[in-house]
């Protein structure tokens, strides 16, 4: 799950980063005072969503630039309010944008050197590494595409911990040293603590920079934290409805199930998420493309199956829903039933494709028979999903 | 004969009075699985469906039973203080069936667990089944048969219905292990990889992967080097938007070594053959066997 | 160092111990309002003195038990009245007794059965030992001497920490079984955070108490801290003054000296720890006995050989100073002249014996000897001892 | 010749810029030690004195000195990770002054360096000292004088008067050990011994020992099981109340083993005599010497 950078910002200061004084604002007004009551500009207004590329980014409405340094708090207020309310298309975003419904203030202070840091979780190696590289700023994957050598990596035994020495040792390879180095080498220690008691999954800042009188500070954070640890962070946990920008994926948050928006016009619901993953995949291979993912999980009820019909059916560019079952916890005549009620209930008006597979599945097939429902049904797996696809084709 | 479970595999269930522990235990024991101890701190000396000892800690039900594996449903916020329990008290296999631990937890217990002798499956994983001898996880044991493949997979429902294609066309299985869906785990591919190529009754191996991380590609390197049964791959997700997890914690592009791409690359550039369809998983496998037999 | 009961029940309560509700009073009235504001007695009053077998303890005043029971309210302020500003005498107090100027006034809940529960450094391990027995309420010394199987011990590794495992493993072989089991893990893994987090160097709950309703209560603690760590601790740090009883500790510890009070007639004033024992301990031999370990340090200053001295004068006990420096870091010159000064300024009615070695000692010596103040020297330790305590026998 | 350091020893001082490190370095530098490095963070490039260059980071001074021992003054609240760096560097010898390091630090430290080929002197010692060869610690240089007693100590000051008592009497020293008065330490008392033993150069052995902890015990059985040399020991503390902190923050009876009498029982029942009074220290040590002479 990932935070935006205002969040972000209030989560890292809490730990004693060194982060420019700003706040977030929803209204152009707001925007103002917050840089009224700053010291000093220049100032940066920055869109808050949550996709890199913001400062190339082009908003809809033909505004160029998701973020923009201001010298006055007069002209802060003219960016906010050309920002807010505003579609903002970056080269993450895709070309549908994102929509901007709030605005960071920050000072701006005058930026020496970018740098880079970040802490993650290397899976092969199964720990943390902190990586660092004096090039900031910058697109980090080109770095270490293009000069693999200018990243330098600091894995952490998760038994001994992450010392101060550790610390030191990477800000002297990305060269901060001399006065600069304690400053910063207590900047990575706070970073590794914050990444570890809030059970982060990312903690990228980038750029960390030298700014004016060899201070050290983070410019611009990207944040993401492990959803199986949110159940110990209740406060993060809190984050989560804010940070859902799909309205279809807040609606299957509230429905508590695992949903990913998707472009494509299948609406899927399978049990397991690998499961999911095939049969997007096989759509794909027929010619059709997925609206979503949505895992209803091992064991799902008749409630979960009526829940997820009800997004499907509520997603404008559903033309045509695929349900995708295999039984093993789950059996195939309560899918079967949860089918029957929320197709009765909603009255969907694209076709449906189902195809059950495994504990009880005779009976399930039997169940959707005698439905009198418009329900299409598959035994085999291609044959299901060309279905679908062709089931999509109908409607358009 | 298998791989990790046999006949006289003596399992004890953490978790065995809880919802999910309760129902699969049961029908780990309609199976025919020796389940011979439960455990449920604070429920010791009482017994579970009046036939399964329960026990304050695996300690005591080692002792009490001879349990040598363990099959965990301990909820997420206890599983890895369960996993170290067991692995304490010198439990060789233990199968974490729990969805949702924290990943550093999972870090710590992996750290935990280098230089003992205990193996870790999963978690988030169905579990691993040797047909007609021992089932110690959650899948339907019916879709199962005995035979000569060999299946390590990353998924669960899309592993049942690997086994169900395999099964409907008469092709049995050694053994079957779910290595679970999350970024820090046990039992990794290139290690099941190399259990089956020791074992002698398993013939062929099937494995199936998915987005994130990169253990396929390191099974494919370890395979090159090590194996020589055929094996083919299956790979879910190329369909998976980058950044987003799909379901499971483990399924997340972060770099180019987690998608389909790479790494069915990385596959055929060793000589195993990709199946591209999950239709085709059966046919797939039939005509690798075919293949090799002639 | 060790902080009083009402300091270590508050401490431990942050970390969700089970404590009866209660609080400390200082004066009678104090503690009977205390009592009122309880919602049920009995009540137990009890001495705040650094010190064990408070419940066997009498006052000097005659009044018997710094640990009394009590059924209601007044009765509490009658007990309370006894005890504030008397001084408890227990077998742990030594003759003199220990003043009482604080009373814990606290719900007395009905006891089913007494544990032991403790956490402290293992030394020879290298790591800490949590230990349970079955047998609490008692002198746990006489428990590990006559049935040693009865204490259980569990070592943790502190690059793996403790789990809730152990923690079982330790309820369980207490005898907390049953529903009792889950309850009292989570008793000892949270008195392990607070160890850990706190740096303690003991956490003993004696007894650890299974109560009415099948409940775990924490009914007395004794707490005491790594006197190194407290700087990372300040909030412990600031117990430090409440807790020293002895008034010469007290000015020692605001004068940033290394001093215990002793019961003898000889001041000591030494450079080093070992030394000063050493100088303590041949005292002993020619029948002196020291009023003090005070080590001034290896770099100890001019100034604080003066202070030092101030705490030495000022102790109605001492009938002799005995002063013993090995110059290492510290040059002896240095050190006489100190001397010097402290004893031209403060005129000492006792006499004072020096023995200076090591760097400098020459000029050192020099220095005393042309002060024309009555300073005795030695060169030989053995001698120097039997002079201090010759000095100390004429003035008695 | 000697134990742990002589004239090749190669020394980096940790935290040599600080008061005490500025101060001893060039007491040891006088004394005529190697000291090749200093580290100080954010100091890299600098010279102490004009003289030693100045490094931010341990592993930088490695490999610019190919120094093989530490010297460490870094305050208590960095101490341990100080420590820690040097071990992580490949330093062989560790010898640490600072004094007031958190237990805890301390036990995390040494759990660290197990298995590891790093040896720890310290902290809150004086440092390891080979007469005029090497001085790696705060003792006074000139009290010492080369010779054949090898002394390991407990104590700071008090082993100044034991070494200045031998040297008076022309007893001269081959190295002598100061292992520190905290709880949790690096090198202990049998450790020493041993190195001492395996010391060709090292004809007797004086332990200085105090209250508190169990080690005198320790050195005493293992003395018996592997030790020949002649050894004496004297233990401080036989005044000092139980349950009181006697400056060193080990030197506190928490228990029968800690008190002197145990520990000079523990020395009497395997044939090591105990020196009563800290004024006998050179005649005991001189009597042991001659009694095996003759």
């Amino acid at each position: 799950m990932n935070v935006f950078e205002y969040q972000a910002r209030s989560l890292l200061g809490r730990y004693g980063l060194p982060i420019p004084p700003g706040g977030v604002a929803t209204s152009p007004e707001e925007a103002r005072q917050i840089a009224e009551r700053l010291t000093r500009g220049p100032f940066v207004v920055k869109s808050q969503i949550l996709a890199g590329g913001r400062g190339k980014g082009r908003f809809l409405s033909g505004f160029s630039g998701g973020v923009r340094l201001c010298e006055h708090p007069a002209e802060v207020e003219e960016v906010a309010r050309a920002m807010l309310g505003g579609v903002l298309v970056t080269a993450q975003t895709g070309p549908e944008g994102r929509p901007v419904n709030k605005v960071l203030v920050a000072e701006a202070p005058r930026i020496q050197r970018e740098l880079y840091l970040a802490i993650l979780l290397d899976r092969g190696r199964r720990c943390p590494v902190v990586i660092g590289s004096a090039q900031g700023g910058v697109d980090i994957e080109e770095v270490a595409r293009e000069e693999p050598g200018a990243l330098h990596r600091i894995w952490v035994d998760p038994q001994v911990g992450f010392w101060p020495y550790q610390a030191r040792e990477l800000a002297v390879r990305i060269g901060l040293r001399g006065p600069l180095l304690n400053p910063a080498a207590d900047v990575i220690a706070r970073l590794y603590r914050f990444f570890c008691e809030c059970d982060a999954s990312l903690a990228e800042v980038n750029p960390l920079a030298v700014i004016e009188n060899e201070k050290i500070a983070v410019i611009d954070a990207k944040i993401g934290f492990d959803e199986n640890a949110l159940f110990r962070h209740p406060e993060i946990a809190a984050y989560r409805n804010e940070v859902v920008e799909d309205v279809r994926e807040a609606e299957a948050l509230k429905a508590g199930l695992n949903y990913v928006g998707l472009s494509g016009e299948i609406g899927c619901m399978v049990n397991g998420a690998g499961l999911a993953m095939a049969t997007m995949d096989i759509l794909h291979r027929y010619g059709g493309e997925p609206a979503n993912f949505l895992d209803v999980g091992g064991g799902a009820d008749q409630n979960q199956v009526t829940k997820a019909f009800g997004i499907l059916m509520a997603d404008p560019r559903v033309r045509a829903i695929f349900v995708h079952i295999f039984g093993g916890i789950m059996r195939c005549d309560v899918i079967a039933r949860g089918i029957v009620e929320a197709v009765s209930h909603a009255k969907p008006k694209v076709p449906i494709v189902v195809r059950l597979q495994g504990t009880n599945f005779e009976e399930g097939k039997a169940i959707l028979r005698q439905s009198d429902l418009l329900i299409r049904t598959a035994d085999d797996l291609a044959d299901a999903a060309q279905k679908a696809v062709a089931a999509a084709r109908e409607t358009r | 004969m298998s791989i990790l479970v046999d006949g006289a595999t003596r399992v004890v269930v953490q978790g065995i009075t809880g919802k999910a522990g309760s129902f699969h235990a049961r029908a780990c024991l309609d199976y025919g699985t020796s389940i011979v101890a439960g455990v449920t701190p604070g429920r010791g000396g009482q017994k579970f469906d009046d036939r399964v000892p329960i026990f304050d800690s695996v300690a005591e039900a080692k002792v009490a039973s001879a349990c040598n594996a363990s099959l965990i449903f301990v909820p997420a916020a206890g599983a890895a203080d369960a996993i170290l329990e067991a692995a304490a008290a010198g439990i060789e296999l233990i199968v974490c069936i729990t969805e949702g631990i924290p990943i550093l937890d999972m870090v710590r217990v992996r750290r935990c667990l280098e230089g003992t002798n205990t193996r870790l499956i999963g978690p988030n994983c169905p579990g691993v089944i040797t047909p007609g001898q021992c089932k110690i996880g959650i899948m339907p044991g019916y879709i199962h048969k005995p035979g000569r493949v060999g299946i390590v997979s990353r998924s669960g429902t899309l592993t049942y219905e690997a086994v169900w294609q395999l099964s409907q066309r008469g092709i049995g299985q050694s053994s079957c292990v779910g290595i679970g869906g999350d970024p820090v785990h046990g039992l990794g591919l290139p290690e099941v990889i190399d259990l089956f190529d020791r074992d002698p009754a398993t013939e062929a191996i099937l494995v199936i992967g998915e987005i994130g991380g990169c253990e396929e590609q390191e099974a494919a390197a370890f395979w090159k080097t090590s194996s020589r049964k055929p094996t083919v791959a299956f790979l879910a997700g190329v369909t998976a938007p980058p950044g987003r997890r799909m379901g499971h914690a483990g399924a997340v592009i972060t770099g180019a070594a987690g998608t389909v791409e790479a790494k069915i690359e990385a596959f055929e550039a060793v000589g195993i053959p990709v199946i591209l369809s999950p239709a085709d998983i059966g046919a797939g496998m039939s005509k690798a066997m075919t293949a090799t037999v002639s």
